[in-house]
């Protein structure tokens, strides 16, 4: 089952002209068949009316939605072969769990297609998938909150589309049932094989269950990677700060050998960094590092360089001890040590070490 | 930290007790306005009813003979039964013409301004007076009224028609007219509760725009149409101004024998007979109707 | 807050009491409460009597006999102090008592008054006199005569097949009366079973001849000016109207069978006697001068003689032809009478309007 | 975009019903202006003289001054006793309630004529005179429902979850009422008066029976209906529109003014 979705150059913006709003601006993505992909971004980012525009509840002001090469960006909703499951779940208030995923299969161009027994058999399959076997007589407002959960998902997979849209669905669901319903969207995604697009505001749940995430931010698409290399990589300042990478250190280019790039610091000391793009020489960057990637035993590293600053505050957090380093520039960092070694006092000097792969130069 | 010591004492309010008053001082007021302007003023109707009069003067007993010539003697049943027609032709019409609107005002209008607009623009003919409007209609529909010239300027008929004014069409048409807001009012008011979203699923889900109507808008709007259609048939049931103004030979309605019966027949407890009848019905007619709102109202 | 809530309390108290004040608009000294016809409270009569007394006239609009009837039961002297019921409608309210006599001694004009008006029957119980006649008219019968230019001088017209569709008919019992005159019944006031379902029959088979039941004069005229009826039964008023809007094609039949007389009758509403601007009303309209001025207003005739020689030659000159301000023709009318079985016609009544025409 | 059907179509039905509703008020407004005798056809010339006959027509201007006093009444007396009835019956479960709510729902069921036959008997039996006061206790009685009926949905949906943290935190029921309850049903209130104050001046059933001394404006108007049907009811059914029109204008921007919101 080929799905390939492809987005290019979608544009679509509210109210009229000038005084329109912009929502999505310019958002091209390829979505290859069975990738579960997330759009990220903040409330208001773009994401929602994207997936809306796949999904044909919107018009694109320009640009294309092509599935498998054919043009779809003016089909109606109901004839794309994509099912979405919203926000809200939007469950038939007046119709059994039954009824609710069986829906799709009983309209009238499903007639002829599906016998009432495969109707039947189809229904009973899917709620088995979402484990809501026993449910079947209830009504909605008879279902807890994951319950409900499911019942849509299982509505939406129920007429098997190659492709499933995701509106933040587990947007209300609380912190353990949100996990384990994660748990359970992968599974299913792993054992269907179909195309998920997905849209959360949550990093986390968008890097521990996609193949590859979108993030995006006033309706731009800013990167576009997979999860590692949104982690590792983040290619702007926002991307960094929004995935959790808040170690921000100003530096200039001294000198680039290929990917390989000495930066020098406001106090005079090197720092071996990685970029993706092509700098000069004497260019003012941002690199930036994850807490976890510096390395608190500084000796013995061929490859690392050493930033020292002053020791500012330390909080053990159980499995590691996490650090607020004030460097010659003022700016802070965090950093952790993964052995929650105690330090020997406050206000002290403290030095850590970076290897060049952990440090991201930043442009923009 | 006197409500701390409070609780240790005798005088502790009762939480039950406490629940109680609150519902009475909401609860008192209307029911004894009920009881004050409805309950005693139907009580005295039903006292009338029981009694007769002799020539002019009202004698009280306890005799069925009034509900007995209600049931048995024309045109009393009879009437009752055509008015009931009138009325469902009327809510059934109502109805019908409310419906696009209501769904235009709840789904296809997306800033509350413009909604708020429709809305004053739906009940604004109500300001324009039952009786001109009705009046309006003579002026539409008759012989020689604009629709006959209409349609003759037209080339559609020669010669002007008599079946448009004067029957019962012109009664159900000027009550239909006069009532279609209040039928868009409450299904309006059951549409504006469902969620845009529910027919957005319906149609990812690949159900066409009729089908998203039958199996999901229709269902859930049921409550509504049932509250305007009650509404309405009770409105076009017990007027009789348009069968004075507009009706036929044959276009006379209950509410129009009983106001004949107060008068120079002065056949009181007869014409109170009617009104026990009636408000027998509407109490079953409420009845019903609030059972089929509850089995047929959903919880979003 | 305290406060805001005692200024909206109060603010809502001062708003009820006031509408409620403004709404209990009391019987001002000098006013004269009417339950009556259009036309009988008009200006015209009115202001010279407001003029001359200083009593304020507050005019009740009714259109039919039965809202007098149910009103005046209903509410008394408190709301209404006089009402001008017609001569079917008269004993109702004198036998219920409802009604006070009338001092004759204090109405010189009665003197001046028709023969028939003097002592009628509707009007008098145990030699009192209940009421001060005032408009009157003869039920005319009236057909176009483009298309009826043959009628017999009979009702029997009324029948005719080439009338299907095209009569008005008055929603009133006169039209019982009429197809009561029409097969033979000879007191039309005072009717068996058997007449009565005979009448019923006679008028079931007019039905598919009648359009539209009329409820007031200038409905008759509508009707028939917009073409949608080409005659029926109506009052003076009616004809006179249309002859005046130049319907030359509208002829009075005037049938054998005789001609259905109202009479419409001032009477004082129990109690209201002690208000003293109600002799003051009853003298003043009975006076020739006042009865002149609503005859011009309403092209009634009225009771007393002498307000026909204060009449403009060409209101004259109507009444003359119509025959109204004859004695002659007067007696020979079937005046309307007090209907001791009114229960039973008005059941006659709405079951011909009930059954569904052909 | 994706609702149920072309907005084009939906819109031209929605709009050819709209028409329907307007037709005769624009035949109204036309005819208002009509030189002839005739409040209907033929349309003989334009004129405004009928406009100044019913403004200086005292029964007239009477009769509308009485309309609004009496729908002004009418307000004062249901809305607050549908407001207490409905929030009762939103909060409180008591015996009888689904007798009450049908009891509270019947003068809307009920032909106006039997709710109108049943009080004159009433006031008969009390020997009260008919007024403008007893039309109004009519009306308001019938009406009643409306706001009850508005109200009480807009409470259903708002839950009780508010009223319940209001009265965990100590407020008094007056207090739950004006700082909680009243802001959340605002718009319901001032739907239900619209509604209420419609249908009043144009209510004809009960009052028909209730009329005393002082006429509202359908009474007079049909009276004028059946002497002669000139233009003048036209331009009382156009003064009607405008006047509402201004009333309804007033009291929104009033209410918007103070409530922030929205």
């Amino acid at each position: 089952m080929s799905a390939t979705i492809s987005l290019q150059n979608l544009r679509k913006t509210f109210g009229d002209g000038q005084s329109g709003h912009l929502a999505v601006d310019d958002v091209s993505l390829e979505i290859a068949a069975g990738q579960f992909v997330s759009l990220l971004g903040s409330s208001g980012c773009g994401k929602t009316t994207t997936l809306r525009i796949v999904a044909g509840l919107e018009s694109p002001t320009s640009g294309r939605v092509l599935f498998d090469g054919a043009d779809i960006t003016h089909l109606p909703a109901s004839h794309r072969d994509m099912r979405m499951m919203f926000q809200d779940l939007a469950l038939f208030p007046h119709m059994s769990v039954e009824e609710n995923v069986a829906f799709g299969l009983r309209l009238k161009r499903m007639r002829g297609k599906l016998s009432a027994d495969e109707i039947r058999r189809r229904v009973a399959t899917y709620l088995d998938i979402v484990r809501l076997g026993e449910m079947r007589k209830r009504m909605p407002h008879q279902l807890s909150g994951g319950q409900r959960q499911r019942v849509a998902l299982a509505r939406a997979l129920a007429t098997e589309p190659p492709v499933v849209l995701f509106d933040e669905p587990l947007g209300a669901l609380d912190a353990s049932l949100r996990r384990s319903t994660q748990a359970e969207l992968k599974r299913i995604h792993r054992e269907l094989g179909k195309t998920f697009i997905y849209v959360t505001h949550d990093q986390d749940e968008a890097l521990s269950m996609s193949d590859m995430v979108a993030v995006m931010s006033g309706g731009r698409l800013i990167q576009y990677d997979t999860p590692e290399g949104i982690y590792e990589r983040p290619r702007t300042r926002f991307v960094a700060q929004f995935i959790g990478a808040k170690n921000l250190i100003s530096a200039r280019v001294e000198k680039v050998t290929g990917s390989e790039v000495l930066l020098r610091l406001a106090d005079g000391t090197h720092l071996g960094a990685h970029a993706e793009e092509s700098l000069v020489p004497g260019q003012e960057v941002t690199a930036v590092f994850r807490a976890d990637r510096a390395l608190m035993q500084v000796n013995g590293y061929t490859d690392a360089s050493l930033v020292s600053g002053i020791h500012v505050q330390s909080m053990f957090l159980g499995n590691r001890m996490e650090h607020i380093v004030r460097l010659v520039d003022g700016s802070e960092v965090t950093i952790h040590d993964a052995q929650a070694r105690p330090l020997p006092g406050d206000g002290g000097p403290l030095q850590f070490a970076l290897r060049p792969q952990h440090v991201q130069i930043l442009t923009k | 930290m006197t409500v701390q010591a409070d609780i240790l004492t005798e005088n502790a309010p009762d939480m039950r007790r406490i629940e109680r008053r609150r519902a009475l001082f909401w609860l008192l007021p209307p029911i004894l306005w009920f009881v004050g302007f409805m309950l005693v003023p139907y009580a005295i109707t039903l006292f009338y009813s029981f009694g007769r009069m002799d020539y002019v003067q009202f004698v009280a007993g306890f005799s069925l003979d009034n509900y007995v010539k209600v049931l048995t003697v024309q045109p009393y049943a009879g009437l009752i039964l055509r008015s009931a027609k009138i009325g469902l032709l009327t809510a059934f019409w109502s109805t019908l013409l409310a419906y696009p609107v209501a769904i235009a005002m709840a789904f296809y209008l997306s800033s509350e301004c413009a909604k708020h607009i429709l809305y004053i623009l739906v009940i604004l003919p109500w300001w324009a007076s039952y009786l001109v409007k009705a009046y309006a209609w003579k002026t539409i529909l008759g012989t020689h009224g604009l629709l006959n010239e209409g349609l003759i300027w037209l080339g559609v008929i020669d010669e002007p028609l008599t079946v448009f004014l004067y029957n019962d069409f012109s009664i159900i048409l000027t009550l239909t007219y006069i009532f279609t807001p209040f039928a868009v009012l409450s299904i309006y008011a059951q549409l504006e509760r469902l969620p845009l979203s529910l027919i957005e699923a319906a149609r990812d889900l690949g159900a066409t725009g009729w089908e998203t109507f039958i199996k999901v808008i229709w269902p859930i709007s049921i409550p509504g149409v049932l509250a305007g259609g009650v509404i309405t048939f009770s409105l076009g049931f017990g007027d009789f101004i348009a069968p004075a103004l507009l009706g036929g030979a044959d276009s006379i309605m209950i509410s129009s024998v009983v106001i004949s019966l107060l008068g120079v027949a002065n056949d009181r407890p007869l014409a109170a007979a009617i009104g026990v009848a009636i408000i027998l019905m509407a109490m079953a007619l409420l009845t019903v109707s609030q059972y089929l709102e509850k089995r047929t109202q959903v919880r979003l | 807050m305290g406060n805001v809530k005692i200024q909206g309390l109060a603010a809502g108290a001062v708003l009820t009491l006031g509408v409620l004040a403004a709404s209990q608009h009391a019987a001002a000294e000098g006013s004269l409460a009417l339950l009556t016809w259009e036309g009988y409270s008009d200006d015209l009569v009115v202001a010279p009597f407001t003029e001359k007394t200083g009593c304020v006239v507050e005019p009740t609009y009714v259109s039919s006999n039965d809202e007098i009837i149910a009103k005046t039961l209903a509410s008394g002297s408190a709301t209404i102090d006089l009402v001008s019921p017609s001569n079917d409608a008269t004993m109702t309210l004198i036998d219920a008592g409802a009604v006070e006599p009338i001092d004759k001694s204090k109405l010189p004009h009665l003197a001046d008054y028709f023969p028939v008006f003097q002592s009628p029957s509707w009007l008098v119980k145990d030699n009192d006199l209940y009421g001060v006649p005032y408009g009157y008219g003869f039920l005319r019968l009236v057909l176009d005569s483009n298309v009826i230019p043959d009628a017999p001088a009979s009702v029997s017209v009324l029948w005719d097949e080439r009338l299907k569709g095209k009569l008005a008919m008055w929603d009133n019992l006169e039209t019982l009366y009429v197809a009561a005159r029409y097969i033979g019944v000879k007191d039309v006031y005072n009717m068996t079973d058997e007449e009565l379902q005979k009448t019923r029959d006679a008028l079931i088979a007019l039905k598919p001849n009648i359009r539209k039941f009329w409820t007031s004069d200038a409905e008759f005229q509508q009707l028939y000016m917009q073409k949608e009826v080409v005659g029926g039964n109506t009052t003076e008023l009616a004809v006179s109207g249309l002859w005046a809007q130049s319907a030359d094609s509208l002829k009075e039949v005037l049938p054998q069978e005789g001609s259905g007389g109202w009479s419409d009758s001032w009477m004082i509403v129990k109690g209201a006697s002690e208000n003293p601007c109600v002799y003051a009303w009853l003298d003043w309209i009975s006076s020739p001068e006042s009865q002149a001025l609503a005859s011009k207003l309403t092209g009634y005739a009225f009771a007393n003689a002498k307000s026909f020689d204060m009449l403009e030659p060409e209101a004259l000159a109507l009444l003359t032809k119509l025959g109204t301000g004859d004695p002659e023709v007067q007696k020979s009318i079937s005046w309307w009478q007090p209907v001791p079985r009114r229960g039973a016609y008005l059941e006659i009544w709405n079951q011909v309007k009930a059954e569904t025409a052909q | 975009m994706t609702r149920l059907g072309s907005p084009y179509l939906i819109w031209s039905v929605a709009g050819a019903i709209m028409l329907f509703l307007y037709l005769p008020i624009l035949v109204i407004i036309v005819f208002s202006f009509n030189e002839g005798r005739n409040a209907g056809l033929p349309f003989t010339g334009f004129t405004l003289s009928w406009y100044e006959a019913a403004l200086s027509n005292r029964q007239i201007v009477r009769a509308i001054w009485n309309s609004v006093l009496v729908a002004g009444g009418t307000i004062l007396i249901a809305v607050p006793i549908g407001l207490m009835a409905a929030i009762a019956m939103d909060r409180f479960s008591f015996p009888g309630k689904d007798m009450f709510r049908r009891l509270v729902l019947l003068p809307l069921v009920l032909p106006g004529i039997i709710t109108g036959i049943s009080l004159l008997n009433f006031y008969v039996m009390l020997k009260v005179p008919l007024s403008l006061t007893t039309i109004m206790l009519g009306q308001g009685t019938a009406l009643i429902c409306i706001t009850v009926t508005e109200v009480f949905a807009r409470l259903q949906q708002l839950g009780r979850s508010q009223y319940e943290a209001a009265y965990d935190l100590g407020a008094s029921e007056f207090e739950i009422f004006v700082k909680v309850t009243l802001p959340n049903i605002k718009t319901a209130l001032i739907g239900s008066t619209l509604i209420i104050l419609s249908l009043s001046l144009d209510e004809i059933a009960v009052t028909f029976l209730l009329t005393g001394r002082d006429n509202t404006l359908p009474m007079v108007l049909w009276s004028i209906l059946r002497r002669e049907a000139t233009p003048l009811v036209n331009v009382a059914g156009t003064v009607m529109i405008a006047l509402t029109l201004v009333l309804v204008t007033i009291g929104l921007r009033l209410s918007r003014g103070n409530s922030g919101r929205h």
